[in-house]
């Protein structure tokens, strides 16, 4: 049984089908990612998956539980959580802040501790936390406000979160967008050692090099609806992915 | 941690100082700094829901309870001071709760309008509802009394009020600075986020609403055993927009923004006191004070040192890290 | 310097304590306290309370000052502002008090009073407050020595009435909804009764409110003869009237209180306000003394207000007690005042009304009742209280 | 309640309730287009009414050259409030609140030095009596509703048909695509803030010939204002109209059967239910 | 007639845009192309005044436009379709032409430019009554086009006009793109749909992480496999 499956997923605003019909399915430990042109509907299959929307019709089921019509914190607390497609922190607090926000799930803080405690965090917190900044690589930076990092590394900040709530399945919005190659190559391998350390990816990305790279499936949205799925190599090869994706031009008009 | 050490130094010197108020300034201090302890704790008690990003213009209402309920018990049934304090504080979080709850749906201006529209009805049910409060001919109140002490004198008033003020202090502070402070904090910024990283934004919002309820609750207490004198009118909206404006002047950036905004604007008056244009200075005061200073007088220094070390870097107010 | 926020905080205070320290004092001043409201609704009365108290000592000052003990002293008024707030009621008290070291007070407004009694008695200071408060004129409150007609007094005014309109029958009242309109309300209804009067009516109404046909519809159900407007503010008794006249009551009024009739005539029409009769307001036969009252007025203070000739009465008891006791002890003045007989802008006054309040500190003296003919107050009687 | 009181109280209702939707007019403009809430409303209210008694009663200009010219004034002065509280605090909804707040308490306060401390009164300007089903309404109540009426049509043609108007609109739906139509949002901001003084003086100076005139006599109605474009919806213009004339009624009708602070009590309870299940007020969307 | 030199824009600490230049010569037809989050819409952003630049000179017909005001700009020729078309919803597709031509108050004038319109968009004229808000997205795109044009612009920057549109109203958009050159305006037109960008312009420019990575002719751009790596990483 795959580790999150979406049944025919429609959402509707007003008279438009955002999503339509939409069947998606990842297994356990695998990348998936989910392309498609602007406006195909990728984010508005995020939002109805991390419990954002809720679906005009279909379900979700996760870990083998219904979680359709769940609310996004209750999605969370399940072992779904999501990043953003902008870049979406915590800008006026400190990175470690930020990645302690994103172990909120797994705190567990009595009243006692809270007024008379001595440290504002407890141990295994700040060491969870440690882990997590070392992990990615952000632990130089641990100090210092979120909105006082560069844009590379804010979205590396949004995935260390993500990651500090130990998701099962992280659903990854964006990435790479506006990184040079260097930084994207190094955000991608970053996304392998998550997969390889236990936890099930999936991403939307516009940058197709970074997706073609790293996911083993590869879902192609076009106007709401599923146009292709398969490995990178079947799908960039086709030439109805190729068309929705570089456009027709006028010739084929 | 030197920074932490200083801001320590700087709070035991003014716990120091307001401990010593009583024998060196007069009796009037005594007085007028146990009314600006009773604004402290109304300001610093809103900063939780206002951190939620919940613009709540009603609080006075929550005093308001905190008040009548406390000096009834007082009155009628001879309960001591610090068993009607908490019982009006409870019933003040028990009466936000009950509002706060369907209140939470509403978003930004909406959530406004209704804790005006609470504050209004709160002062008119103590205004028409004769035979508890005798409404508008006003309530008097008798002393309070501490484990069986009478607090008669205004010293030991002014102490009753430091502690309550710095008991509240702390633990707001503490829980702040604590994990549900930062989660507070964080659906303040970006609600989405906190909601994605698991966090239950209703219920949070609910806690910070109830619990600056319960605060609110345990100035208005005081307030009554204080100036043991309680008349409707004096609850409304006006009081109410007082407490928001405490926070906003104060500046919003630090824990200390309310309770400076609450100092400043209560003694504000003091220098222009007798003079017939009082109001007039006072609002004018005020006026500069949010045209030059919008982040509020915190970022004052933050500003001075700018200009003294002409560093444009320098100029922007960073709260201190918490590790 | 982000750890300096603190510093902000101490800076602020220290600059308070210093700032405001009192200074060094004048021996030969005497300062007298006025606690009343110079800003807000309740200006209208505060700030004449202030200015004719300021207007007598600068009088008294001019001619060198008020002797006491053989030695000549200045008088001066500390006057702040509060607003009509409670907490600013007490606060400014207590800076009276504690900060100025104020021994003599007169403080304006029935719920201000009321939630500093117990303040003003333990410091043992002498008050001459204005207000209308239930209990306020008590042998609780020795040092109290209130210095306005209250209901008990005007209500003799009643007697009048009967003497001379015995037509009137049925009395419908209207009051403000706070003590000082209860206790009208309650001290007016209880004497007409005993005079034979039928109350048909008896509405409350809140200070703010401008619109009163709700309240009128109900009152005018009753068909009235008389409408009695208690301790209401001049704006709202104007409005009143011409809201009553409009809805077809054609009746009479009488206001107990205190009220420029011209502000009410403005307000509702020259010809509805014909025949109100009203207490404390006189503009003909305007009696010499008040004129010149008025002259020396309006030339300290600019804008003349009539509301001045009452509100002088703290100035002139306390002057005159002073004289009397040759002495600046509140004890000593205190016993003065309960038995010096002093001239006010009306005439004789002194302190009594022992035999009906316990204690004989409520001031006494005859009080003015106009008629509005033409949209004049015409002096129609100066009655004595029914008790002394 | 007989029939008689039930349409008298109906008809004064009306009059007041045109009122409170002038009031409600430019609250619920300038927060469409800036998403604030201007509190000094009540002030500008005041000195509408303190216009009208200078120009019309001291100086003995005729009524609606006064009225007019009241509202110029207090436009005028609206545009010089966006120009030097609203631009430079550059949108901050909260110290916008409390710059607006310090304005409405320094108005206040500088009103009793200003326009001196006794309870001004303008004279009558329409008198007499009339029956209207059967009950006597005075004319000056009456002739509130057509010219409020008048000034909401007005209003109405102005946003609809105006180019001016079309900005506000324009604004109103998106700020960015206005100003990429050559919209000056600056200026049509102070526009916003000319009009809703504008309509706030026409309140203040419709009042002042049947009220009485003091520095706090915004207060009440800023604060009804409040309900009614809360119960409207926030930023609906047909909101605040229905929301003035049920408040107008629940004024009249409720204060007389059962005194005005159940009436108004019960307008604050009636509206924070009416929020409870519609969070956006009858005509508002979502912000 | 436009020439953009070294343009920067920052926002907060992140630099979106790190030093463009590119020109536009009358009557031309110039793309910007690019992943999401290359920085194309925010060029033009700055280029309109809806953002300020941090650094970098644009000008247009030699004169400035660093500092000025959005309504400044549109004043001196320059109309912008942005991102996501932006109409007023809550106006019709007639009152939204006219706000288009807010800045034109000669009545003849936008009679005329109105009859140009309709000629074009007939759809318009049928739907002229209508919300803006019920439309269909192409002809939400064509209003936002039309809406634009009312301003008799020299030069229009169009971001995103197949944004969501099926291919056949896409090559409708692109027919009207060619017309719209036709009567001598200058257009930038900024795409994700490489192919429809550089089948329509002359010259483009391709984006990368607010960068410029290549420009040249756009008949060799197509050709280049360097834009197809770009989009599809192959």
């Amino acid at each position: 049984m795959p580790l999150l499956q979406a049944r025919s997923l429609t959402r509707h605003f007003g008279g438009l089908a955002a999503v339509s019909a939409v069947d998606l399915s990842v297994e356990e430990g695998e990348i998936v990612g989910l392309i498609g042109p602007n406006g195909a509907g990728k984010t508005t299959c995020f939002n109805l998956l991390s419990g954002f929307l809720r679906p005009t019709g279909g379900t979700i089921v996760f870990g083998g539980e219904d979680i359709t019509g769940f609310r996004p914190h209750q999605v969370a607390g399940r072992g779904l959580v999501r990043t953003f497609q902008l870049t979406t922190l915590f800008q006026d607090m400190t990175v470690r802040e930020n990645v302690l926000l994103g172990m909120h799930l797994h705190s567990r803080q009595g009243l006692r501790r809270l007024l008379f405690g001595r440290q504002i965090f407890p141990p295994d917190e700040v060491t969870g936390s440690d882990e997590v900044l070392e992990f990615t690589g952000l632990a130089p930076q641990a100090d210092q406000l979120a909105k006082n990092l560069p844009h590379g590394h804010q979205r590396i900040l949004s995935i260390a979160m993500a990651l500090a709530a130990r998701p099962r399945l992280l659903l990854l919005d964006e990435p790479v967008t506006g990184m040079n190659l260097e930084e994207s190559g190094h955000v991608m391998a970053l996304v392998k050692t998550i997969r390889d350390r236990g936890t099930t990816i999936l991403l939307v990305e516009h940058n197709m090099k970074a997706v073609m790279g790293t996911c083993e499936r590869v879902v192609v949205l076009n106007f709401g609806l599923k146009l292709a799925e398969g490995t990178p190599a079947e799908v960039s090869t086709s030439a109805a992915v190729i068309e929705a994706y570089l456009g027709a031009g006028l010739q084929h008009a | 941690m030197p920074s932490n050490a200083r801001a320590a130094t700087v709070f035991v010197a003014v716990v120091a100082l307001l401990i010593a108020l009583p024998f060196v300034g007069g009796d009037y201090y005594i007085y007028l700094f146990a009314l600006v302890f009773i604004n402290v704790i109304l300001a610093a008690s809103l900063r939780p829901s206002l951190t939620c990003g919940q613009l709540n213009i009603g609080h006075s209402a929550f005093m308001c309870i905190g008040a009548y309920t406390s000096a009834l018990l007082a009155k009628n049934l001879g309960v001591p001071f610090e068993v009607s304090l908490l019982c009006g504080a409870l019933l003040a979080a028990v009466v936000g709760l009950a509002i706060g709850y369907p209140s939470l749906r509403l978003r930004g201006v909406y959530f406004a309008m209704v804790t005006v529209a609470f504050v209004e009805a709160i002062r008119l049910i103590a205004s028409i509802w004769v035979p508890l409060t005798r409404g508008n001919a006003g309530l008097s109140v008798p002393k309070p009394s501490l484990l069986g002490m009478s607090l008669a004198t205004r010293t030991s008033q002014y102490y009753l009020a430091l502690v309550l003020m710095l008991i509240v202090l702390v633990i707001l502070y503490k829980l702040e600075r604590s994990r549900l402070g930062l989660v507070w904090k964080s659906i303040g910024m970006a609600e989405n986020l906190a909601q994605s990283l698991g966090v239950d934004i209703a219920n949070h919002k609910l806690l910070a609403f109830t619990l600056g309820c319960f605060f609110a609750g345990v100035a208005g207490a005081f307030y009554a055993h204080f100036i043991r004198f309680l008349f409707p009118p004096e609850f409304g909206f006006l009081l109410a927009t007082n407490i928001l404006v405490y926070n906003f002047v104060g500046g919003r950036g630090h824990f200390a923004g309310p309770v400076v905004g609450a100092v400043f604007l209560s003694l504000l008056s003091e220098p222009f006191r007798g003079s017939p244009y009082e109001t007039i200075f006072f609002s004018i005061v005020m006026l500069l004070t949010i045209l030059f200073l919008p982040g509020g007088l915190i970022t004052l220094p933050g500003k001075l040192a700018g200009l003294r070390r002409w560093r444009p870097t320098s100029g922007t107010y960073a709260p201190p890290a918490s590790a | 310097m982000k750890q300096s926020t603190p510093f902000t905080l101490v800076g602020l205070l220290a600059a308070v304590l210093l700032g405001s320290s009192p200074g060094a004092e004048a021996a030969d001043v005497i300062k007298f306290g006025v606690s009343t409201p110079l800003s807000g609704p309740a200006a209208p009365w505060g700030i004449p309370h202030k200015g004719a108290t300021e207007l007598i000592f600068d009088e008294i000052n001019s001619q060198g000052g008020l002797e006491v003990g053989g030695k000549k002293y200045k008088l001066e008024v500390v006057a702040y502002d509060h607003k009509y707030v409670i907490a600013e009621g007490a606060a400014t008290v207590n800076r009276l008090i504690a900060k100025d070291s104020v021994k003599f007070i007169s403080i304006l407004g029935g719920t201000v009073v009321k939630a500093v009694e117990e303040t003003v008695n333990e410091s043992r200071v002498l008050n001459l407050p204005l207000a209308y408060a239930d209990g306020l004129v008590s042998p609780r409150n020795p040092y109290t020595f209130h210095s306005f007609p209250s209901p008990p007094e005007t209500v003799t005014f009643w007697n009048w009435i009967k003497q001379h309109h015995p037509n009137i029958k049925r009395v419908a009242s209207i009051t403000p909804n706070d003590d000082t309109g209860w206790w009208s309300l309650k001290v007016e209804t209880k004497y007409v009764a005993t005079l034979g009067y039928e109350v048909v009516a008896r509405e409350f109404f809140e200070r703010v409110v401008t619109d009163f046909n709700p309240l009128l519809l109900r009152v005018l159900a009753q068909k009235p003869d008389i409408i009695s407007v208690l301790a209401a503010p001049a704006g709202s008794v104007g409005l009143i009237i011409k809201q009553a006249r409009v809805l077809g009551y054609k009746g009479r009024f009488i206001h107990i209180g205190q009220m420029d009739t011209s502000v009410v005539a403005g307000i509702a029409g020259k010809e509805n306000v014909e025949g109100t009769w009203v207490h404390g307001y006189v503009q003909t036969p305007l009696p010499e003394k008040v004129k010149n009252w008025q002259a020396r007025y309006t030339k300290k203070h600019g804008e003349w207000n009539a509301t001045s000739i009452d509100f002088a009465n703290p100035a002139f008891a306390f002057v005159a007690a002073v004289k009397k006791a040759q002495s600046l002890d509140p004890k000593r003045i205190a016993e003065a005042l309960s038995t010096v007989e002093f001239e006010n802008l009306w005439g004789k006054a002194h302190f009594g009304g022992k035999d009906y309040y316990g204690i004989g500190n409520q001031i006494i003296y005859p009080m003015p009742f106009s008629e509005v003919k033409d949209g004049v107050a015409h002096l129609v009687a100066q009655l004595s209280p029914p008790h002394n | 309640m007989t029939a008689a009181l039930l349409v008298q109280s109906a008809v004064i209702g009306l009059s007041i309730g045109s009122i409170y939707i002038l009031m409600a007019l430019g609250l619920t403009l300038m927060f469409g287009m800036m998403h604030i809430i201007n509190f000094a409303h009540g002030a500008v209210y005041m000195l509408g009414a303190f216009a009208i008694y200078y120009v019309y009663f001291q100086w003995g200009a005729p009524y609606f050259a006064a009225f007019v010219l009241a509202m110029l004034l207090l436009g005028a002065f609206g545009y010089l409030v966006e120009r030097s509280i609203y631009r430079p605090i550059k949108g901050g909804v909260e110290p916008t609140l409390v710059a607006l707040l310090a304005l409405t308490t320094l108005l206040q306060a500088a009103g009793y030095p200003v326009f001196g401390t006794l309870d001004k009164h303008v004279p009558p300007v329409f008198s007499g009596t009339r029956n209207v089903l059967g009950v006597m309404i005075s004319v000056e109540r009456l002739m509130i509703i057509p010219i409020a009426g008048a000034l909401v049509v007005g209003l109405y043609l102005f946003i609809n048909k105006t180019r001016m108007g079309a900005a506000m609109r324009a604004i109103e739906q998106d700020k960015e695509a206005a100003a990429l139509q050559g919209v000056n949002v600056n200026v049509i901001n102070g526009l916003a803030f000319a009009v809703g003084f504008a309509l706030a003086a026409a309140a203040g100076a419709l009042m002042a010939p049947i009220f009485k005139l003091d520095p706090m006599m915004g207060e009440q109605p800023l604060l009804k204002a409040f309900i009614i474009i809360i119960l409207g919806g926030l930023g609906s213009i047909p909101g605040a109209i229905l929301g003035g004339l049920i408040l107008g009624l629940i004024d009249s009708i409720v204060a007389t059967a059962l005194g005005a602070e159940p009436a108004f009590l019960l307008s604050f309870v009636f509206i924070i239910l009416l929020l409870l299940w519609r969070p956006t007020g009858l005509f508002g969307h979502a912000l | 007639m436009l020439e953009v030199r070294d343009l920067k824009v920052r926002y907060g600490a992140v630099e979106a845009l790190k030093g463009l230049s590119f020109r536009v010569s009358e009557r031309s037809i110039v793309s910007l192309i690019g992943a999401n989050g290359a920085g194309k819409t925010t060029s033009l952003r700055a280029l309109t005044g809806l953002v300020q630049p941090s650094g970098g000179e644009v000008r247009f017909e030699n004169t400035s436009l660093v500092g000025l005001a959005p309504h400044e700009i549109v004043r001196l020729g320059i109309a912008h379709v942005p991102e996501g078309r932006r109409l007023f919803p809550k106006m019709t597709v007639f009152e939204n032409l006219k706000m288009g031509a807010y800045l034109r108050t000669s009545k003849a004038q936008m009679a005329s430019t109105l009859a140009m319109i309709y000629e074009h968009f007939p759809i318009l004229e049928e739907r002229g009554r209508q919300l803006a808000g019920s439309l269909s997205g192409g002809e939400q795109q064509m209003l936002a086009i039309a809406r634009a044009l009312m301003s008799r612009p020299k030069l229009l920057l169009l971001d995103e006009p197949s944004m969501g549109l099926s291919p056949i109203m896409t090559a409708e958009i692109g027919k009207i793109i060619r017309q719209i050159n036709a009567l001598d305006v200058s257009i930038i037109l900024v795409e994700q749909n490489a192919m429809l960008a550089l089948t329509l312009a002359r010259y483009g420019y391709v984006l990368q992480t607010g960068a410029l990575v290549l420009q040249g002719d756009a008949q060799e751009l197509l050709q280049d496999d360097g834009v197809k790596k770009a989009y599809l990483g192959l």
